[in-house]
């Protein structure tokens, strides 16, 4: 008897993912792209805004100009994973059984680990149904190192890329004779530390580090004893690659405990962050990242982003990158003239050079699917900001730029080609 | 030396933020014989609902209409839950507050979304009191200390001085024989539990401008409260004040001073291995005290559990 | 005289037991023997409760000892004591209330019947168990009642089955806990004839206030006031003592003033 | 095995009883089925996924439902079975480890025996609170090592491995997820049925009877404390079955396997399902994985829907879901089933919109409050409406205070019936 009732729970169960997945997938001739990132949980903003930005790059950079292959038009399919790997993969093989293709996911260098690695599985396992994974976001450089595939392509600068940057631009301020380094205990956290390590040494010789250190990720409730440490360390500069609350809680107890030096951070902005910080970050914060908001590259870039917070407002663009991947995308699908066969567009991802909204130059290194691209040092500020985050008056403005960063840096990728 | 006293002082904070929740638990179980777990959750809507308020009428008001609020919410959860809960036995009691604690969760999360919310300490209070060799201890951080004392010693007169404070006292250590003594047990209990969830809403309001006020702040608040009032003994009000303070100093200077690992093992005459990254013992190599912090409540608790089953000043067990 | 005596069943030697700075049990002696039907009385808060659970495990004496069979079981837990032989019932009804009737008292037999903490046994297949179990059934009068829930049961149906599952280990030395404790007085002279049959050839020690029941079953009785046996003799000697008379009275009186 | 080893000449039982094994031989004939019905990879990762959580909840309520014991870190068990598990795959994929994929789950569950039996030695000398706060800090400090230790756990993202690199079985390599669903499905009736055997020996029996009262069980001459250990080890064998079948599935395991969150979802799962019933967890996880999945698909807010559900499952239902279907076991064995049908039927119709406004209110709210700027329309229930304007939410807390009123109003007739359907003579 319960036995039955167990069955017929089960049978429920599938019909209603069939029902679900049919449901999404009425329009017939688009090209799909799976977004699958957090769209609900602690992170569900940053998800929502990077799927607000897709959303748009696609109906605005290709839908609205005649899309690709002659008429096809770029659709993005929302998926959450809830920022967990497990729930990642299940949206993977969702996503595949619908028949995408493509798959973006930015959030989190553990569940892209956990993807590519599965859609290299995959399309060993299942040569006809093969899937590109388009990384927006994941920049721990392991994925395009040791890790690395021919199906995984990355647009964003890797942590090794941003330091790289980072430290051209410290080299250049003689005042920074003591550093502090402090990052959260995991891959990318430790990355972080082991580039600054690297290029300090070699840029600036000179310069003492006088803290290197990791905390756990999302555990620690006060900042303070760490913000002590630092004020009592005499550093001259902090280099933090922190996100989410771990940046918003460290970078308040800092400034709290008196440190009056720039801070350098890869995360602190947009979802909340920039608002949170608002005045007290003015003349410290500082971040490296790639894609120019402020001041506006060009009309195009600005009459863009102008258009974007119109349509998608208390949304920013915090990852401008996303134009690049549909930009890029569509011109690769162009060129092969296929979008169904994965080695041909991979193929013409591979090596491409494009010319970014954002007034760079992008160049997809063939050796490793690793994006080339202009990376800034920006500070927090609520002077000469045209975009502000958060509706806060407050934004990032580009200080200083490094053209093509690291464009010949080495990787231990060894591409291994079908 | 300096930085020394900076994080007595700081692990003292701390401390008192922790035992003005560990104290409101440990009146409830000790009358009720229930653990909690939704406290930190109600110290989150004190948070929540002293952010809410303060975006109104201002910080001050916040500090007394937020736990009034959250009391009554409290009492009414005793009152319409709880008692209803108590019948089937403490198993489900503590599954129920379980239950809370995520529903909680996702009501902050109904309401006010998932980011942190901007909330911040009165102008009034924002300056550094005092500056010890660079680090300045903000002058709200001072204004803490002394809003946990005070609650700590209004709390110490009503247990002691008056008389329902004697009853709860008595119930701390004869729970049956104060249930037959005819007194509105119902009603005590209803109100231990309001008084309880409040003072976690004091605490709420006080720590959310510093530690931040988002959705996640209770569930990482939450087991460490639990793991001190065991240590400290279920039930002992004394054993939570002194557990408080130690997990607070216990992670305050575990986060502060980078010992490594390494140093140690180098100490006792063991040699690093070379390429330490393909050595299966890199973790331990590589390991320094603030990594370790966050494990040491926990560690503390096993430990004092399986040599002090009763906990530090537990009377009874359980 | 004393020297012929085989080793008596239960020995307590100069038992002591106290709670903070309450003493319960101050010194206690005694010796009972094999097959022996002792009975235990005395006024409410003499402690007889508490030397129940001082004999049982469920209490470890402040100094003094028990002894079983000659050896000391003092510090040990209930269940080595049970295993030893020793098995009580209590005096608020203790039975598996979820459980039914049947399951109650095979709980009881398990042990006993070696069986232990198997899991590679299917409970419901092992027929030995299943036979002893309705024997005892049988013999509490419960077997029409073996699949229901302990819990539906009558009060005097709990305190029979509470019996059961105190004599279905096969201990030889059965300890009762106010057995008729709120029975009417036919419910009382059921159970008065329950235990006599099923303590047959056991050493029982009972605790009743009932002193019908206490002078019906006993072959001696020890009269416990304040944590001290003030007489241990047969009913009669007992019924005609002075001193117990005096000191048995003495505290009812004050009890009730 | 054990169906016959106990077997003596002359039961009056035949050697399996068939109403016994029907139930079985249908489920066994329904996972042979399923995969035809729902053949798509999502669905048998879906249907793999509750095979997992099925093992994983009845391995939990052996726990909770047999032995009264709340745990509050259980998911370490599972997880580090499913963490050894991946070490082994990758064993057998660098070092030429000879080990068949179907064999993966007895390592996982002996490494789950293994741990529980070592944190079983210290914290199950208490039942109760001191139990399930042991079991917190013991599951904290797991999760929280997780980070720590990398070379075991492989810190943030995990250990992941490949299934398909060991020998192949009857020419079976585990690449397709077919295969695997049927791997996951045998092993699902294995556990399952080991665990419903272990609750039918003396061991389970006496685990019971330690929940239900365990001073009287010492005096039985059990010892509590031994009951709940080993009680705890063979849960923690069923889980690292669990583990190793997730590896198998997901061929990743990270923190998230070990950490507060999955502990406090299996608790919900069983208590939704029903602790007191052996198949209570099963209906427990077929039921979440379908919230999970379905209901993430329609709704934002469906942790929200799934935390009410669960405390008024344990405010009203404390037998939660199967406890539910198992009420009407009686009228239906009385023949009284009819007498319900029309109460039901007259409180069914309010009681619906009852629900349907109450999720409309929480949409409308929601979406009112937490849509972009700009946004204002919404579908709910597939009408379009604007979240912004009064009007629509009116009308919903107009509709659940009418509906309310008239459940209300019905709900004494349904106690009524209710009760006549349980009597069996009313009129004697």
């Amino acid at each position: 008897m319960n036995l039955f009732t167990k069955s017929l729970m089960a049978a429920a169960v599938t019909t209603g993912v069939v029902a679900g997945s049919m449901a999404a997938s009425y329009a017939a001739d688009n090209i799909k792209i799976a977004f699958i990132d957090p769209l609900s949980g602690p992170f569900a903003s940053t998800g929502n805004q990077g799927l607000s930005h897709y959303k748009f790059a696609a109906q605005e950079l290709v839908n609205s100009k005649g899309g690709v292959l002659g008429g096809a038009n770029f659709e993005i399919v929302a998926f959450d994973n809830k920022i967990s790997a497990k729930e990642s993969l299940i949206q993977l093989k969702v996503a595949i059984d619908q028949g995408i293709r493509f798959i973006a996911q930015g959030n989190s260098s553990g569940v892209a680990n956990a993807i590519t690695d599965a859609v290299k599985k995959h399309n060993r396992r299942n040569p006809d149904q093969q899937v590109l994974f388009l990384n927006y976001s994941a920049v721990d450089p392991a994925l395009t190192n040791a890790k690395c595939n021919f199906w995984h392509f990355r647009f964003d600068a890797n942590a090794d890329i941003k330091m790289d940057a980072l430290t051209d631009v410290m080299a250049t301020n003689k005042d920074i004779k003591k550093v502090y380094l402090i990052g959260q205990d995991y891959s990318f956290g430790k990355a972080v530390a082991a580039a600054a390590v690297k290029f300090l040494k070699a840029k600036r010789p000179d310069v003492e580090i006088v803290g290197n250190e990791l905390h756990p990720i999302g555990k620690v409730k006060d900042f303070t004893p760490y913000a002590r440490k630092i004020v009592s360390s005499g550093a001259d500069a902090m280099i933090t690659g922190n996100w989410g609350s771990d940046m918003v809680g460290l970078g308040k107890a800092v400034i709290e405990a008196g440190f009056e030096n720039p801070i350098y951070t890869y995360y602190a902005a947009s979802d909340g962050i920039t608002k949170t910080f608002g005045e007290a970050g003015e003349g410290k914060l500082k971040l490296v990242m790639e894609g120019q908001l402020n001041p506006p590259v060009s009309d195009r870039a600005a009459a863009y982003t102008a258009k974007f917070e119109a349509q998608y407002p208390g949304y920013d663009i915090g990852q401008p990158r996303i134009a690049n991947v549909i930009e890029m995308l569509a011109k690769a699908i162009d060129k092969a003239g296929t979008a169904t066969d994965m080695v041909k567009v991979a193929n013409a991802l591979e090596g491409m050079e494009h010319d970014s909204i954002w007034g760079t130059k992008v160049t997809m290194r063939a050796k490793d699917h690793q994006a080339i691209q202009d990376v800034h040092i920006m500070a927090h500020t609520a002077k000469d900001v045209k975009f502000d985050f958060d509706s806060s008056g407050y934004g990032l403005k580009v200080e200083s730029t490094v053209k093509m960063a690291s464009a010949d840096s080495a990787t231990t990728c060894n591409m291994k080609r079908p | 030396m300096s930085l020394f006293i900076v994080n007595i002082l700081d692990g003292l904070v701390t401390g008192l933020l922790l035992f003005m929740l560990c104290s409101g638990l440990t009146l409830i179980f000790s009358m009720m014989g229930v653990l909690n777990f939704a406290h930190a959750s109600f110290y989150m809507l004190g948070a929540y609902f002293g952010y809410q308020i303060s975006t109104y009428v201002g910080f001050w008001p916040g500090l007394i209409l937020a736990p009034i609020i959250v009391g009554v919410i409290g009492a009414a959860i005793e009152r319409y839950g709880l008692r209803r809960v108590h019948q089937y036995g403490h198993v489900p009691e503590l599954i129920f507050t379980f239950g809370l604690a995520l529903l909680i969760e996702e009501v902050v999360q109904f309401f006010w979304g998932k980011s942190q919310m901007a909330f911040e300490a009165p102008a009034a209070l924002k300056f550094a009191a005092f500056s010890i060799a660079g680090n300045a201890f903000p002058a709200y951080k001072v204004f803490m200390i002394f809003i946990a004392i005070g609650v700590f010693l209004v709390l110490l007169y009503i247990l002691t001085k008056t008389r329902i404070g004697m009853i709860i006292q008595a119930a701390l250590s004869y729970p049956e024989t104060v249930q037959n003594l005819g007194h509105n047990v119902p009603l005590i209990f209803m109100g231990v539990f309001g008084v309880g969830t409040a003072m976690a809403a004091i605490a709420g309001v006080i720590a959310g401008p510093v530690l931040g006020t988002f959705p996640g702040m209770a569930v990482l608040l939450g087991s460490i409260v639990f793991v001190t009032i065991v240590i400290g003994g279920l039930g002992s009000l004394w054993g939570a004040l002194l557990a408080s303070l130690l997990i607070g100093w216990l992670q305050t200077f575990a986060a502060a001073y980078n010992l490594r690992m390494a140093d140690l093992l180098t100490a006792i005459g063991l040699t690093e291995p070379a390429d330490l990254a393909q050595s299966l013992l890199s973790d331990l190599w590589t390991l320094t005290l603030p990594q370790v912090g966050p494990i040491l409540p926990y560690l503390l608790m096993i430990i004092v559990l399986a040599l002090r089953p009763q906990g530090l000043f537990g009377k009874r067990e359980t | 005289m004393e020297n012929n005596q085989p080793t008596p069943a239960i020995e307590l030697r100069n038992l002591h037991k106290s709670f903070g700075l309450a003493q319960i049990i101050q010194g206690v002696d005694l010796a009972i023997h094999k097959q022996e039907r002792h009975a235990i009385i005395g006024p409410n808060g003499a402690g007889k409760s508490t030397l129940f659970n001082l004999i049982t495990g469920k209490y470890v004496p402040t100094a003094g000892g028990v002894f079983l069979h000659g050896e000391n079981v003092s510090g040990m837990k209930p269940y080595q004591i049970n295993r030893m032989g020793l098995s009580r019932s209590f005096q608020i009804t203790n039975i598996f209330a979820k459980m039914t009737v049947f399951e109650n008292i095979r709980c009881g037999l398990l042990w006993s019947m070696g069986y232990k903490y198997s899991f590679w046994h299917l409970v419901n297949r092992q027929r030995n168990v299943t036979d002893r179990a309705e024997e005892i059934l049988q013999q509490i009068n419960l077997l029409e009642r073996r699949d229901e829930l302990a819990g539906v049961l009558t009060y005097a149906e709990q305190r029979a089955l509470e019996i059961g599952i105190a004599i279905a280990g096969g201990a030889d030395i059965v300890m009762l806990d106010e057995p008729t404790a709120g029975m009417s007085a036919s419910e009382t002279s059921y159970m008065v004839d329950l235990i006599r049959k099923v303590t047959e050839d056991k050493t029982l020690i009972i605790v009743e206030h009932d002193m019908g029941v206490v002078f019906d079953l006993a072959d001696r009785i020890s009269v416990l006031v304040y944590g001290e046996i003030i007489a241990t003799d047969e009913p009669q000697n007992v019924r005609e003592s002075a001193a117990v008379q005096e000191a048995y009275l003495g505290t009812a009186v004050e009890e009730a003033g | 095995m054990s169906l016959q080893g106990q077997q003596s000449i002359g039961t009056k039982t035949p050697l399996i009883p068939i109403r016994k094994v029907l139930p079985w031989l249908i489920a066994c004939g329904f996972l042979l089925l399923l995969p035809q019905v729902f053949p798509s990879g999502a669905g048998l990762t879906i249907m793999n996924q509750m095979a997992i959580t099925i093992v994983f909840a009845l391995a939990y309520n052996m726990l909770l439902g047999q032995a009264g014991m709340l745990s509050f870190g259980h998911a370490v068990y599972m997880g580090l079975g499913g963490f050894f598990c991946m070490h082994l795959l990758n064993q057998v994929e660098y070092n030429q480890l000879y080990l068949p994929l179907p064999l993966l789950p007895l390592f996982g569950g002996l490494f789950g025996l293994i741990f529980a039996f070592l944190i079983g030695s210290f914290s199950t000398r208490r039942a109760g609170t001191v139990f399930a706060m042991i079991s917190l800090g013991v599951g904290e400090l797991i999760a929280a090592c997780s980070i720590i230790i990398v070379v075991f756990f492989g810190g943030e993202e995990g250990v992941s491995g490949d299934r398909t690199m060991g020998p192949q079985v009857f020419g079976f390599d585990f690449a397709s997820q077919l295969e695997v669903y049927y791997l996951t499905a045998i092993w699902l009736v294995l556990a399952a049925l080991g665990m419903y055997l272990f609750s039918r020996t003396p061991m389970g029996r006496i685990a019971n009877a330690v929940r239900d009262n365990e001073e009287r069980a010492e005096f039985l001459g059990y010892s509590q404390r031994n009951v709940r250990w080993i009680s705890f080890c063979a849960s923690g064998f069923f889980c690292g079955i669990a583990g190793a079948l997730f590896a198998i599935n997901f061929e990743i395991l990270t923190e998230e396997n070990l950490n507060l969150a999955t502990s406090g979802s299996i608790l919900l799962i069983t208590f939704l399902g029903g602790v007191g019933f052996f198949v209570g967890p099963v209906i427990g996880a077929v039921v979440f994985t379908l919230l999970q999945t379905v209901l993430s698909l329609y709704t934002e807010i469906w942790q929200l829907y799934l935390g009410i559900l669960f405390v008024l499952t344990v405010m009203f239902f404390p037998s939660g879901l199967t406890g539910l279907i198992a009420m009407h076991f009686r009228p239906w064995n009385l023949s009284k089933v009819g007498l319900l049908i029309r109460p039901y039927a007259k409180i069914a119709g309010p009681a619906l919109v009852l629900l349907f406004s109450a999720i409309a209110i929480m949409e409308i709210l929601f979406h009112a409050r937490h849509s972009s700027i700009g946004s204002e329309e919404m579908n709910l229930f597939g009408m379009t409406i604007n979240s912004h304007s009064p009007v629509p939410l009116i009308i919903a807390v107009g509709l659940l205070l009418i509906s309310f009123f008239v459940v209300r109003k019905l709900a004494p007739g349904l106690l009524d019936a209710w009760q006549d359907a349980n009597h069996q003579e009313r009129e004697t």
